[in-house]
């Protein structure tokens, strides 16, 4: 088993205690300071599987702000969750369907790491590396052939290292706009509901 | 406020290298792993430390709300302005070539950085707005819109914290 | 200029008008007359966009790529004959909405909130409009989390005249957020098995391996079979289909009136056009309703959601939550069509989204007079108000015909495409499901007209005034139209049928 | 010896389940909130190791590398679970602030005491 196989497993083994954990224990602080760990173990993985820019995310984002947010809330909120029956059957139920039909779905599936897969030889994933990603003519004459042989070599070649970044902003930057549009409506819903309690009285 | 001092001088001392971390994770999202978002981030946990160190009502000083809400909406209208000056520049929506219809490839990489800004900007204000807000509650307000009372502006993390000992009842919130 | 950007117009307006509204917090008037007039731009470029999408050969679409990248490797924008249907009935109604909302915005929400409720109103329409137009399977995802988070706001905003608005946001949040994860799950697995994000180019892969498996070599087959299981799961949710429909009641009774209205025409209307979407175009006909028993599956749930809906709706005392009731069982007519599958069938769910929307944003803007006058939307309000408030009862009774399927009004002609649709498939359960669910909506509807007219007002000294005339000239432009396109329903049936055309091969 | 193709897949799967299950079963609506974030970080991690490529580094260019394909891990997975987790993030702020808008209305935010609440004001 290579390095990079051993370091996966302990670390996937150590996040499902975590995750465990999170359900388990009753005192809500607890709870949110395992699920900051759970974020950290999260971002090790990532990193591991050569993700590098969502592990960064995941570690400022992910076990920052949502760790803040849940203490925040838990000052409001109070930090002893009742009591309860131990498990609770019906949903049990359908969580096990739902792992039923998932895995189900995985018996086909390329295997992991494997360079041949779909996602991994499209042409799609193949162009954002070679970033040579032509763009289609527009009604108004730009970026037709013609234009194109002018600037040679200039069409975004290899201008941005980071594939990552140039995919999420630029190839598919529309994404992103949308994406901060979401965190804008956080933003608001975290002002129109918290807030203004003081002035709405 | 002895015991606070220690927290105040590391704080103190910390927080603008934060901001210029966050700022290059933000210049520099197109090199190296990082962009707009872990940026943001960034700059805002900077924000945060100095309001959990200093209290609230200081860091409503140093970003008052109205401020904090501009910015808000001001960092996607900068990303979708990007995309309609490109539009009305005739080209279609996103198509950052209108920055510098001479070389693509730079118009391409103005508009990149361009883009990451105003989500720089946007994440980081919202991650303050969601710190400002949550812990709104935890000053026990008499009225006075923002301003936390006259007590030493430590009251906010003092509260917080003695609101969170396990066992505590929950800080009298205000129906 | 304007032409050739037309699809991405359509939704950058609002986005950008929903940005800038957000700063208006010292004009309050200003705000709702720039979204008004921001509506009304959206619902002509809308227009112009059908229009435009009419005049091309049969199947024929519109292709906007964003930021001019060739399509697999950017995003695209694609408006064919259906969704430009879709894009017209949703920027339509919002505009109607809001020109008739804002005398109940401002009575339902404080005066300091009241700029950025318009905001995410704003951005709630983007959302949906989104949804409609874009051509790109995460991007759906992304916008559909737009739409949600927005209406999750839009509804926790009522919290000011019941606090059961929140317990109300607060169970569409869990619920939309399994469904929206439901949603990511199943792009995941098409994603896998075909490398491409891009709705039509996820469709030529996928057309390559159901040829392949024709021929017994079933590679990837299970992953296909389990992401078209969780993305119907998912889109069951955003569309409150019966089984999965439990936070429908709740929201649109405890949200603001006008944000019943929008959500009650527009929201449901936008998850059944990605279903069509996803069924028809990425999956495809042939393996969606002849390899796997979306057909069956789609039907059972139909039936039962119109029989129980008009059912639990004939048992409230409430009439928001009445007409909430009655939304799942119209959801479980468009349900019944998609289940048919054959073009009458079809053509009766799609030109349904239509005559459901006009009638019941036109019965929830009623409501939201009656909420304005009475301050309150339950059977003790409403009564004797038939001679008090004739204007808004008579929107009502018609509405009320219209959701029955009273000849003369659009739902007629829709449960008449229905029908004939049950009979040339010979489901004979869905065709007495149909004649059943109009007899219960008779039950349910008249039991609120004979409350409004037949009843002595519960205090007659009270001087009650009509509704004030922007919410009446809004609901009778919605009643009307659903009246009108009863009449003469020769448009909806030409658009409904070049829709079903654009949906391409059927099973 | 490789640990057989799929085990990724199944934490991944694994994760989202022990997610799932509170936010059915639990009550608080901090664990049900907790619960959600948990599945879709499950599915984040199912997204990423779709993109894996066993002997490829992270997607950003460097000299020994050049431009083949082989030698990157995929990174449009990571394109995408970064809007992702951004999403999730803000989800999850409108849920807790719409949990603590509840305790402020109700006093409690355990479900079988909010629904107790609203029964009470039925009457």
């Amino acid at each position: 088993m290579s390095d990079f196989e051993l370091i996966n497993v302990i670390l996937l083994f150590m996040i499902t205690l975590v995750a465990l954990a999170v359900v388990a224990v009753r005192n809500l602080l607890a709870a949110g300071m395992l699920m900051s760990i759970y974020s950290f173990l999260m971002a090790l993985i990532w990193t591991n599987i050569d993700s590098i820019d969502v592990a960064f995310t995941e570690a400022a984002v992910g076990a920052g702000i949502s760790t803040v947010l849940f203490i925040g809330a838990l000052v409001h909120v109070g930090t002893e969750e009742k009591p309860l029956r131990p498990i609770h059957w019906p949903a049990l139920l359908v969580t096990a369907a739902t792992a039923v039909a998932l895995l189900y779905g995985t018996v086909g599936m390329p295997r992991f790491g494997d360079v041949t897969s779909p996602a991994n030889t499209s042409a799609v994933a193949a162009a954002y590396i070679e970033q040579n990603v032509e763009k289609s003519p527009d009604p108004a004459g730009h970026h037709t052939e013609a234009a194109a042989e002018s600037h040679e070599g200039d069409y975004f070649h290899g201008h941005v290292p980071n594939f990552v970044t140039a995919v999420i902003v630029s190839y598919r930057g529309y994404d992103t706009m949308y994406e901060t549009t979401v965190i804008f409506i956080a933003g608001l819903s975290m002002v129109l509901f918290l807030r203004m309690r003081k002035s709405g009285g | 406020m002895r015991e606070q001092s220690i927290l105040r001088v590391a704080a103190k001392m910390m927080t603008p290298f934060i901001l210029v971390f966050g700022l290059y994770v933000v210049f520099h999202g197109d090199i190296s792993p990082g962009g707009g978002f872990q940026g943001g981030v960034i700059i805002a946990s900077g924000f945060i430390l100095y309001g959990l160190v200093y209290g609230g009502a200081d860091m409503r000083r140093v970003i008052p709300r109205w401020l904090s809400d501009a910015l808000l909406a001001l960092g996607v209208l900068l990303y979708a302005g990007t995309g309609t000056f490109c539009l009305l520049a005739g080209y279609r929506f996103l198509d950052y070539t209108a920055l510098r219809p001479s070389s693509p490839g730079t118009g391409e990489v103005i508009g990149m950085t361009l883009v990451e800004y105003g989500v720089g900007f946007t994440v980081a204000m919202v991650m303050v707005t969601i710190y400002n807000e949550i812990s709104e509650g935890t000053v026990p307000e008499d009225g006075g819109d923002g301003s936390a009372t006259a007590e030493a502006p430590s009251s906010g993390a003092a509260a917080g914290r003695d609101a969170i000992r396990p066992g505590t009842a929950a800080p009298p919130s205000a129906a | 200029m304007i032409r050739n950007n037309l699809p991405v117009l359509v939704i950058i307006i609002p986005l950008l008008a929903g940005l800038v509204t957000s700063f208006s917090r010292r004009l309050p008037g200003f705000a709702w007359a720039w979204v008004t007039a921001v509506t009304w731009v959206v619902f002509a470029i809308a227009v112009a966009l059908l229009r435009e999408v009419l005049g091309l050969p049969t199947g024929g679409h519109i292709s906007y790529p964003m930021g001019s990248w060739t399509v697999p490797w950017g995003i695209e924008y694609r408006v064919d004959a259906l969704n430009g249907f879709v894009l017209v009935i949703v920027a339509g109604i919002a505009a109607v909405v809001t020109s008739g909302a804002r005398l109940s915005i401002e009575a339902e929400i404080p005066a300091d909130r009241q700029h950025l409720f318009y905001s995410v109103w704003l951005l709630c329409i983007t959302g949906l409009l989104g949804i409609t137009v874009t051509g790109d399977a995460f991007n759906v995802y992304v916008l559909l989390e737009i739409a949600s988070l927005a209406t999750y706001t839009l509804v926790a905003m009522g919290k000011d005249r019941s606090r059961r608005a929140l317990t109300a946001s607060m169970n569409y949040v869990v619920l939309g957020t399994i469904g929206a994860s439901f949603i990511l799950i199943g792009i995941g697995y098409l994603y896998m098995v075909s490398g491409t994000l891009n709705m039509a180019d996820i469709a030529e892969h996928l057309r390559v391996l159901q040829s392949a498996w024709q021929q017994g070599d079933m590679t990837y087959r299970r992953t296909v079979v389990t992401a078209f299981a969780f993305l119907m799961t998912g889109f069951a949710i955003k569309l409150a289909l019966f089984p999965v429909h439990s936070w429908l009641p709740d929201a649109y009774t405890y949200a603001p009136s006008p944000v019943s209205a929008l959500l009650a025409a527009t929201a449901t209307k936008v998850g059944a056009y990605i279903t069509f979407r996803f069924l028809f175009t990425v999956l495809g006909a042939s393996f969606s309703f002849n390899v796997m028993p979306a057909g069956v599956i789609i039907l059972i749930c139909g039936v039962a959601a119109v029989l129980a809906g008009s059912w639990i709706a004939m048992r409230q005392s409430n009439i928001k939550r009445m007409l909430a009731y009655s939304s799942v069982a119209q959801i479980g007519y468009i349900a019944i069509g998609l289940g048919l599958a054959n073009p009458t069938g079809l053509q009766g769910s799609i030109v349904h989204l239509f005559n459901h929307a006009v009638t019941k944003g036109g019965l929830f803007l009623a409501l939201a007079g009656v909420s304005f006058r009475r301050g309150g939307v339950t059977l003790r309000h409403v009564q004797g108000m038939g001679r008090r408030m004739p204007l808004t009862m008579a929107a009502f009774v018609a509405g009320g015909m219209g959701l029955i399927g009273v000849p003369l009004t659009s739902g007629f002609i829709s449960k008449w495409y229905l029908l004939s649709g049950a009979i040339d498939k010979a489901s004979y359960a869905s065709a007495v499901a149909l004649i059943l669910g109009s007899l219960l909506a008779v039950g349910y509807v008249w039991r609120v007209v004979e409350v409004i007219y037949f009843r002595p007002p519960a205090d007659p000294a009270e001087d009650v005034r009509e509704a004030p005339a922007s919410i009446l000239i809004a609901t009778w432009v919605l009643i009307g139209a659903s009246l009108f396109f009863g009449v003469n329903a020769t448009l909806t049936a030409r658009l409904s049928a070049a829709a079903v055309r654009a949906l391409g091969v059927l099973p | 010896m490789s640990l057989g193709g799929h085990y990724n897949y199944w934490i991944a799967i694994l994760l989202m389940m022990i997610g799932l299950y509170p936010v059915i079963a639990k009550p608080n609506l901090i664990k049900k909130i907790l619960g959600l974030s948990l599945f879709q970080t499950g599915i984040f991690l199912f997204y990423i190791s779709v993109g894996k490529v066993f002997g490829g580094t992270a997607p950003i260019y460097f000299e020994p590398a050049g431009r083949d394909p082989a030698m990157y891990t995929n990174s449009i997975p990571t394109a995408l679970i970064l809007t992702g987790i951004v999403v999730s993030v803000s989800t999850t702020a409108v849920a807790l602030a719409i949990a603590v808008s509840i305790k402020r209305a109700y006093g409690t935010v355990e479900m079988y005491d909010i629904e107790n609440a609203d029964r009470d004001d039925q009457e």
